[in-house]
């Protein structure tokens, strides 16, 4: 009904508005959510990223590009030129001259130090991503341009740590003299794009940074503006209020597509997983555990929330791992006769499981418990669904029976990350010394052929224990003005460097 | 001034109840550090936790401490950020600010016409008219309210932006939104309250000394018409503020209802307390001028006062 | 009434009978209302009807999803006949989550109100029985409580408390009971000034029978107009705390949970927004409408 | 003080044998008026300052005064309906004031009010039948049939019928509702009447039935009534003896006719000069009283009346005039009067 | 008497209803009558007669939309006011015709001074700035016997008693010197001293100043100390008209000499020779003589025909079938 009026309307008001409300040089983007702080090395989680990549260079990058796909795994040079294992302890990495922050300050190795050593200081306020860098030993600064990381063990990963957005690298002068506080609401870092302005709530402005070195960026003004609710970024693109919107649901990409003006842009992102919390008698028993995994019908889910475009897993892995990659292994199975018996082996007397989730957080999270909550109350378990607004409660140490659903690490293409952090730092899984002891020797391994064996056990542990299970890998949609070039890349990294940004030209 | 003495005590007695309440009702609530404290904390660090923001003491002491603090102008500090919630607030209330103030302009601009060409001509078309449309103002909910401009002006017109700040077309829809019901209740009180007034045996002498209907309605019966008018309109204030909570999620404002909204999902108490405050202490204060501006219309309260 | 006005022995049967005719003749104050607020009243009834039998009305369960035939549109718009409505996004019928929330919305709203009704109708007839330092301090604790925004004092509440049915009960009735004090404190205040109330004293009358049968009889209309006339607030109260996404927690649902959840879909699937607001709109203005003529109608029987 | 000696009146009062029903000594009510900001009372309205009165069975005794002259308070204080700040009244011999509330309550059943406004004093929201029996039900009386036959017969008494029972206030006229008033407070069978304003709020032909009815009740059951009115022709016509009131204190009181024959005390002169006359012959020279009524809360020193007083000379403000006899059972508060 | 070209005001047949739920009520039924300057005509009438709403009509104060006048004329000064346009009435009311009312606790703005309640109306009519119409009302004030007028001009009505905020509306009616002053139970609310004074004042005006008063009251003392003439109205008819002094010593129409047996100064005996009844609802009048239900002298007739107003000598008016055989005089010698 509203339709026909909508383009009538629509034609009538489409010159008019789209000149209103953008300038070609500046591009705004709609988020879901804009975090008021800047820290790279705090602000990790999703939201945080685009921002980071944004504002602050690492010294490696990845290039998400080669594959096309946005999920590409190579590693090239930021601001690195180069870097060269010394020994099997020590990474050395040569700065590209000349590069600066946007205050004007040279770039230099005491910056790089800096960057890791805020980080490892015990009493720094870096709880959250410490662990990611506790296996490195120290960081030297033979020359200005010059830096060796130390590691305590040998570590197969370590030039794929240096391109996290944790490792963007902070000018120390600055922060020194400005502290933690301020440089978290006025960050200044070495990347395309320098901050101007932060309004809570509202919006992130950036400006270009003309010094950056890979040239002037392509976008004057960068802003990032808070939109939460998803009806209103659509309705923002399609007023032309912004170019491109983040965390499009499968849903709405028709919706997207029919407005004439845009179109939606995908990559596959990280795997949502589900948790359970092992430390009650009832999930204590891994059949129970089993059973609720064998119950999920995971095509089903993705057919029916993702328009198929989820993907089901053969087993915990990604393809951008590479060597490390096991195309053998099958996919989770769905099998509701074999999740019966093995609820019924568990001795389950039908205590309430809650599966506990964020209404917002994760894309499709509350409709895929719901859906996951009925598949269970098939197969005879009492679940029910509990949203919580916060997700900082997830992992409080409230011992009760229930589920949480999460997203894995995927934020580097290896499995130490992938599978080890996301079943170490925010399980709720009791008891997986063994698990563990297996993480921890592939991490350090850096044959390949031994990492990859050691691999294939720690999946085979995690398929018996079934301390949970992943539902599928997702893709990010995003509506993007059709004049904007623009590519996606996994795991929420927004990228307006020259060569992936640029608006009206070809598209 | 003993008037607007009394007055000031009644608030600052009123106030006082709001922030002990407040007090109460968050102490009653649980162990904060659950809230603060990143996942498995070990208990020793709770207890330090606790110690620090001095959750061990009695609880006398913790009030006591909590009063001094107010007087000091001490708040708190966010359990999320760690900033001062006072600076966080008040970082905030100016966006809140511009869209409450032109809401209740907006409110009394309209609303009073509105009740007043209604209640001239009671029954008529015109009065039915009016009613009906500020009965549905009054109805509908604002955040309905909110996402129908939204679709209408924003997304199928193409007119105005749908939601953040900006240039001025930014304003349009959310104090509009923000301001309806209010322009509804003004209207609708002013129409009765006016009908009251012009029932009184006073007008109908102002009548009979001939003075015209303008002088009649403008000068006799708005001013007294006003007073319970100018009350609600203290309260609108409250109720605007309160509202201003809903339409800033709607229309993506960055206000300080989306603050609080935010302090609520994370249990950022100081936050939450302070919040409460300010608006409490907001409403009370806009309800001391509504006071004073009655006994300054009425000469009878200043007199029943001192 | 001079129909039974030859009223010999039989007098008590008589009176008992006449005084039903009486109720009768109050009924028939309704049976004179306008078109639109018979259509108001009409709409109320069909609502709590509707809600207190959606258990049996509603084709399928709250909660039963379908996720093969999700965000199907209503038959009017093309949609088939097996969910007339339309299903949401988790393949749920729209018609029979409506039942349910509705029945959600209604009870919460009601309960909300008698629960107001109850602490604010106690807290004024305290106030305006008891003497005048009692009375300034129940003013000065009403007062307060209007200092705070309703919006704000919920979600501070919910903060506190977490979200579930029966805080949100709680919370919906007593961030109203302030109005219900004041409305009845002033009643009471009018009514103890009446000279019935003397009169009853002057016979001897116990505090008790005058507060029962001589003040309490009288708040009853304004309480009713005044609860008729929260109970929307009280509505769009829940439907907003729901909205917001602290009210009503799925898989439950409430008019304005269906709305909340209904908001990332405006524009591909409108009508699931449409629906529960078409539904709260109806109950607010019904319920409106007839607080509003009750209020009239006890005005004048009051000026009259 | 002004106290009006009880046994000087009760010697002079030769041919009444009986005791006193009511007698009333030194009735005096203050209100706060002004609070400060802790609620205190910072000034306070005198409103009944020292009265003495008695009534004897069958006696109507008429109170006239304008408003604000404490009569209304008078009437409510005797009933313990106000609770006085000092004074002593004893009914039948029994000390009122040293009532528990809940004897009070019983002793209600023999004392009874009638109020100025028939359309306040009668609950709406009650049967005319429920209203005339509440007293019945209050003091467990009558029930069921017995209750019923005495509401119709009170209904009668009053000049109603039976059918009356089942109608509501707001069918009645004034008049009606007036008689109402009266059968309820007649139900519980008083001895003591206290008619305040009974019939100003009506109009004139209803007003006539009404003193008529009154007069029939007096005769039939021997009440004791105080008539309370601001109506000089009024309290005249229906009371025997008649006290005048102003500003809180009693300062005439007669037996009806000497009082407007040989008004002893300026005020009354006054009020009763200012009353408008229908009648034959010259109109009387008209008293003009300067100004209004002094305020309660600080009434002047010395005689009251002296602000307005047409005779007032500079001791008046000394001292307070006592009651001094001016004729037979006629007494007067005023130190210029000379007995007549 | 009968010279009507003297008259400053004439009513000639007025009709005015009230529109109800119940459907339009009868308030006033063809009402005549008229003032001469310098007369005081009673206007007597129990509730429900319909006397103030002949005021209201007079100056067309009928509450809009509720009451309207649907018959008859009021010719003032040969001008009739019920076809007059608003504006004309405007600028009669409060100039030419002032009236007051009974409620002088009311009938005052709380928020606005006294002097300013005296002198908008003067200036409403008058070409004067505020301070001559500020000194005018201080006149005015003193003129109606207020103490102290120039500090009382800036005060506010609640701080005045009820006679001096009568005395104050008084002021504010008189200050444009109208030709006639309707006066609503103007001391009804008033003690009996206080109502003394003010209708010493209106008299003592009137004699000064020549303006004609019709002074609307229930209260036959009142008509007794300060009409001239006077008329009785019962269900929104004039029953009764005649000079005060005969009307009261020899009433003719049954419910005028019931009134005066009601009277407790007249009570011969120790009862009252009240009438019996109570006064009829507008809504559903008597048939015939609308008195006849009341009426101790009822034949078969009365209720039948509706008597007209009948010229009955001296002036007088009467309308009774049967007052030719039911006249007897009043004694109105006091009772001893």
């Amino acid at each position: 009904m509203l339709r026909p009026i909508r383009f009538a309307m629509l034609a009538a008001g489409m010159c008019l508005a789209s000149v209103q409300f953008a300038v070609a040089e500046d591009l705004i983007v709609g988020m879901q959510e804009v975090r008021p702080l800047f820290d790279p090395a705090i602000e990790t989680g999703n939201t945080g990223i685009p921002l980071s990549n944004a504002i602050f260079d690492t010294l490696i990058r990845r290039d998400f590009q080669a594959d096309g796909k946005g999920t590409g795994g190579e590693l090239v040079p930021a601001l690195a030129e180069s870097w060269r294992r010394v020994d099997d302890h020590t990474l050395e990495v040569k700065l590209r001259a000349g590069s600066t922050f946007h205050n004007g300050d040279p770039l230099t190795s005491k910056d790089v130090k800096f960057t890791f050593d805020r980080i490892l200081d015990p009493k720094s306020q870096y709880g959250r991503s410490q662990f990611q860098y506790e296996n490195i030993a120290r960081v030297e600064t033979p020359d200005d341009l010059t830096v060796r990381i130390v590691t305590k063990k040998p570590d197969p990963t370590i030039e794929m740590m240096l391109t996290f957005p944790a490792s963007s690298i902070v000018p120390k002068d600055y922060f020194e003299k400005v502290g933690f506080d301020a440089f978290g609401q006025k960050p200044i870092g070495a990347g395309p794009y320098r901050f101007v302005q932060s309004i809570d709530d509202d919006r992130v402005i950036l400006e270009a940074f003309p010094q950056y070195w890979q040239g002037k960026p392509p976008a004057d003004k960068l802003v990032f503006r808070e939109i939460p609710d998803l009806s209103a970024r659509i309705t923002a693109l399609a007023n032309g209020e912004v170019g491109i919107i983040n965390n499009v649901t499968p849903d709405q990409i028709p919706a997207i597509e029919t407005l004439g003006c845009c179109d939606v842009r995908s990559v596959m992102a990280n795997s949502q997983v589900l948790n359970y919390r092992t430390s009650n008698p009832v999930m204590a028993d891994k059949r129970f555990r089993q059973g609720l995994n064998l119950a999920i019908d995971r095509e089903l889910l993705s057919k029916a929330l993702w328009n198929g475009k989820a993907e089901v897993l053969h087993s915990h892995q990604y393809a951008e791992w590479g060597d490390l990659y096991n195309a053998e292994r099958p996919k989770f199975a769905y099998d509701p006769e074999r999740a019966r018996e093995l609820i019924a082996q568990s001795g389950y007397k039908g205590e309430e499981i809650d599966f506990i989730t964020s209404p917002v957080y994760y894309t499709n999270g509350l409709a895929a418990a719901e859906a996951i909550v009925s598949m269970w109350q098939k197969i005879g378990v009492n679940a029910k669904v509990q949203v919580n607004e916060n997700f900082y409660e997830i992992s409080n140490d409230d011992p009760g029976i229930e589920v949480r659903n999460l997203s894995d690490w995927a934020d580097l293409p290896d499995p130490n990350v992938t599978i080890m952090w996301s079943w170490t730092t925010t399980a709720l899984w009791d008891g997986n010394e063994a698990f563990q002891e297996l993480g921890r020797k592939a991490a350090t391994t850096l044959d390949k052929k031994e990492r990859f064996s050691l691999y294939q056990k720690v999946l085979d542990n995690f398929e018996d224990q079934a301390p949970g299970t992943v539902l599928y890998r997702v893709p990010d949609f995003y509506g993007v003005r059709h004049d904007i070039k623009w590519q996606p890349y996994t795991n929420y990294v927004m990228d307006f460097r020259p060569g992936n940004f640029a608006v009206g030209a070809g598209q | 001034m003993t008037f607007v003495l009394q007055r000031s005590i009644r608030a600052a007695l009123t106030l006082w109840i709001v922030v002990t309440v407040v007090f109460t009702a968050t102490r009653m609530s649980g162990d904060p550090t659950y809230h603060i404290l990143p996942p498995n904390t070990p208990e020793v660090k709770r207890e330090v936790l606790r110690h620090q923001l001095g959750l061990d003491r009695p609880l006398v002491t913790q009030y006591v401490d909590y009063l001094s603090g107010l007087a000091d102008g001490d708040f708190g500090h966010s359990f999320f950020s760690g900033r001062m919630v006072t600076e966080m607030y008040l970082e905030r209330l100016p966006a809140t600010l511009n869209l409450a103030l032109p809401s209740l302009l907006l409110a009394i601009l309209i609303g009073l016409p509105i009740g007043t060409i209604a209640a001239v001509k009671p029954n008529s078309p015109v009065d039915r008219g009016l009613m009906a449309l500020t009965f549905v103002g009054q109805a509908v909910p604002n955040f309905v309210l909110g996402i129908v401009f939204i679709l209408l002006f924003s997304l199928t017109l193409r007119l105005l932006p749908s939601g953040g700040t900006g240039s001025w077309p930014h304003y349009i829809l959310p104090v509009l939104t923000l301001g309806i019901a209010s322009i509804a209740s003004i209207s609708r009180l002013t129409r009765s309250s006016l009908l009251d007034v012009l029932g009184q045996d006073y007008i109908r002498f102002v009548r009979a000394k001939g003075l015209p209907p303008s002088k009649v309605i403008i000068k006799h019966a708005l001013r007294n018409a006003l007073l319970p008018v100018l009350t609600v309109i203290g309260l609108q204030v409250g109720t605007l503020i309160g509202g201003a909570v809903v339409v800033e999620v709607v229309f993506a404002w960055p206000g300080a209802g989306r603050l609080l909204v935010a302090a609520v999902m994370q249990r950022d108490f100081p936050m939450l307390q302070f919040g409460v405050l300010a608006v409490a202490a907001t409403v009370i204060i806009a309800n001391v001028f509504v006071d004073v501006g009655c006994g300054l219309l009425d000469p009878r309260i200043q007199a029943r006062a001192s | 009434m001079s129909v039974h006005g030859q009223l010999v022995p039989e007098g008590s049967r008589l009176i008992a009978l006449s005084k039903r005719m009486q109720s009768l003749l109050q009924w028939n104050h309704f049976r004179r209302m306008p078109a639109l607020i018979r259509m108001a009243a009409v709409t109320i009834v069909m609502l709590c009807l509707v809600a207190v039998l959606a258990p049996l009305l509603a084709p399928y369960g709250s909660g039963d999803q379908d996720l093969l035939v999700r965000l199907q549109p209503p038959v009017f718009l093309g949609g088939a006949w097996s969910h007339p409505l339309g299903t949401d996004h988790l393949g749920r019928d729209v018609l029979s989550r409506l039942l349910f929330a509705l029945r959600t919305t209604l009870i919460i709203a009601s309960l909300g109100v008698i629960v107001g009704v109850v602490t604010g109708g106690l807290a004024g007839l305290a106030s305006g029985l008891a003497g005048r330092r009692i009375d300034n301090m129940f003013m000065l604790l009403v007062d307060a409580q209007a200092s705070v925004p309703l919006t704000l004092l919920a979600l501070a509440a919910v903060a506190l408390t977490g979200s579930s049915p029966l805080v949100l009960i709680l919370i919906v009735g007593i961030s109203e009971y302030d109005k219900y004090a004041r409305v009845v404190r002033s009643q009471v205040l009018v009514i103890k000034s009446r000279t019935f109330v003397e009169s009853a004293r002057a016979l001897g009358a116990s505090p008790l029978r005058v507060a029962f049968r001589h003040v309490l009889p009288g708040l009853v209309s304004p309480l009713t107009v005044l609860a008729t006339i929260n109970f929307s607030s009280v509505v769009i109260l829940e439907s907003a705390l729901s909205f917001l996404g602290v009210g009503i927690q799925p898989p439950n649902t409430s008019l304005g949970a269906m709305l909340g959840e209904a908001r990332n879909y405006l524009i591909s699937n409108w009508c699931l927004a449409a629906i529960p607001t078409a539904f709260i709109v109806m109950i607010t203005m019904a319920v409106s409408l007839l607080g509003d003529w009750l209020r009239d109608l006890f005005d004048r029987r009051l000026s009259s | 003080m002004n106290v009006l000696r009880t046994n000087q009146l009760a010697a002079s009062e030769a041919t009444t044998p009986l005791p006193p029903l009511l007698e009333v000594a030194n009735l005096q009510k203050s209100f706060p008026v002004r609070h400060g900001l802790l609620g205190r009372p910072t000034a306070t309205l005198k409103a009944v300052a020292g009265v003495s009165l008695q009534v004897f069975p069958g006696e109507i005794v008429g109170l006239v005064g304008e408003s604000g002259s404490g009569k209304t308070t008078t009437g409510r204080c005797l009933l313990r309906l106000v609770e006085s700040s000092a004074g002593s009244i004893k009914f039948d011999g029994v000390d009122l004031m040293g009532l528990s509330a809940r004897e009070l309550r019983r002793f209600r059943r023999r004392m009874q009010i009638i109020f100025q406004d028939p359309y306040d004093s009668l609950n709406e929201r009650m049967t005319i039948g429920d209203l005339v029996g509440e007293a019945l039900t209050i003091h467990g009386l009558a029930v069921g049939a017995v209750r019923r036959d005495r509401i119709f017969e009170l209904l009668q008494q009053v000049g109603l019928g039976s059918e009356f029972a089942d109608r509501y206030p707001h069918t009645l006229s004034g008049g009606q509702r007036q008689r109402v008033g009266i059968a309820r407070a007649l139900a519980a069978g008083p001895q003591f009447l206290v008619a305040d304003e009974p019939v100003s709020a009506l109009d004139l032909s209803v007003q006539a039935q009404i003193l008529n009815l009154l007069l029939d009740i007096r005769d039939r059951l021997n009440v004791g009534m105080l008539f309370i009115s601001h109506d000089l022709s009024v309290v005249r016509f229906i009371a025997d003896r008649v006290l005048v009131m102003y500003l809180g204190k009693i300062v005439e009181s007669a037996p009806a006719a000497a009082l407007y024959e040989r008004a002893a005390h300026p005020y009354t002169q006054a009020l009763l000069s200012a009353a408008p006359f229908v009648g034959e012959g010259q109109p009387r020279q008209r008293i003009r009283l300067l100004g209004d009524l002094p305020s309660p809360v600080d009434p002047p020193t010395g005689c009251v009346f002296r602000t307005r007083c047409p005779s007032a000379t500079a001791e008046c403000s000394a001292n307070e005039p006592p009651m001094r006899p001016v004729g037979p059972n006629h007494f007067a508060a005023c130190i210029h009067l000379t007995a007549s | 008497m009968n010279d009507r070209r003297d008259a400053i005001l004439r009513v000639e047949e007025l009709h005015t209803q009230f529109l109800t739920s119940h459907g339009p009520v009868h308030a006033v039924n063809g009402v005549s009558f008229e003032i001469r300057p310098g007369e005081t005509l009673g206007l007597l009438g129990e509730s429900g007669s319909g006397k103030s709403t002949i005021g209201l009509s007079m100056l067309r104060l009928l509450p809009p939309g509720r009451g309207r006048i649907s018959g008859g004329r009021v010719l003032f000064g040969g001008e009739d006011l019920v076809t007059a346009s608003e504006k004309r009435m405007r600028r009669l009311r409060g100039r030419d015709i002032a009236m007051i009312f009974q409620e002088s606790l009311s009938a005052l703005n709380p928020v606005y001074t006294i002097g300013e309640q005296i002198a908008e109306v003067i200036r409403q009519h008058e070409r004067l700035d505020r301070r001559a119409a500020m000194k005018r009302a201080a006149e005015m004030l003193e003129m109606v016997g207020m103490p102290d007028p120039g500090r009382r001009l800036g005060e506010y009505p609640h701080e005045l008693s009820g006679g001096m905020r009568q005395r104050v509306v008084i002021a504010a009616a008189l200050a444009c010197q109208p030709k006639l002053l309707i006066g609503d139970e103007p001391t009804t609310a008033l003690d009996v001293t206080v109502q003394a004074q003010i209708l010493d004042l209106i008299a003592d005006i009137q004699h000064r100043t020549g303006m004609a008063v019709l002074f609307i009251t229930h209260d036959l003392g009142v008509v007794a100390e300060i009409a001239h003439r006077a008329i009785v109205l019962y269900a929104g008819r004039v029953v009764e008209e005649a000079d005060t002094q005969s009307l009261l010593a020899r009433p003719r129409m049954p419910y005028t000499q019931g009134l005066l047996r009601s009277l407790p100064q007249f009570a011969k005996g120790h009862r009252l020779a009240a009438i019996p009844g109570a006064v009829p609802n507008p809504r559903s009048l008597p048939t015939g003589c609308a008195f006849h239900p009341r009426c101790q002298e009822a034949k078969a007739d009365c209720a039948q025909t509706l008597p007209a107003l009948t010229e009955a000598g001296d002036g007088r008016r009467v309308r009774c079938l049967h007052w030719h055989n039911i006249a007897q005089d009043m004694d109105l010698r006091v009772r001893a």
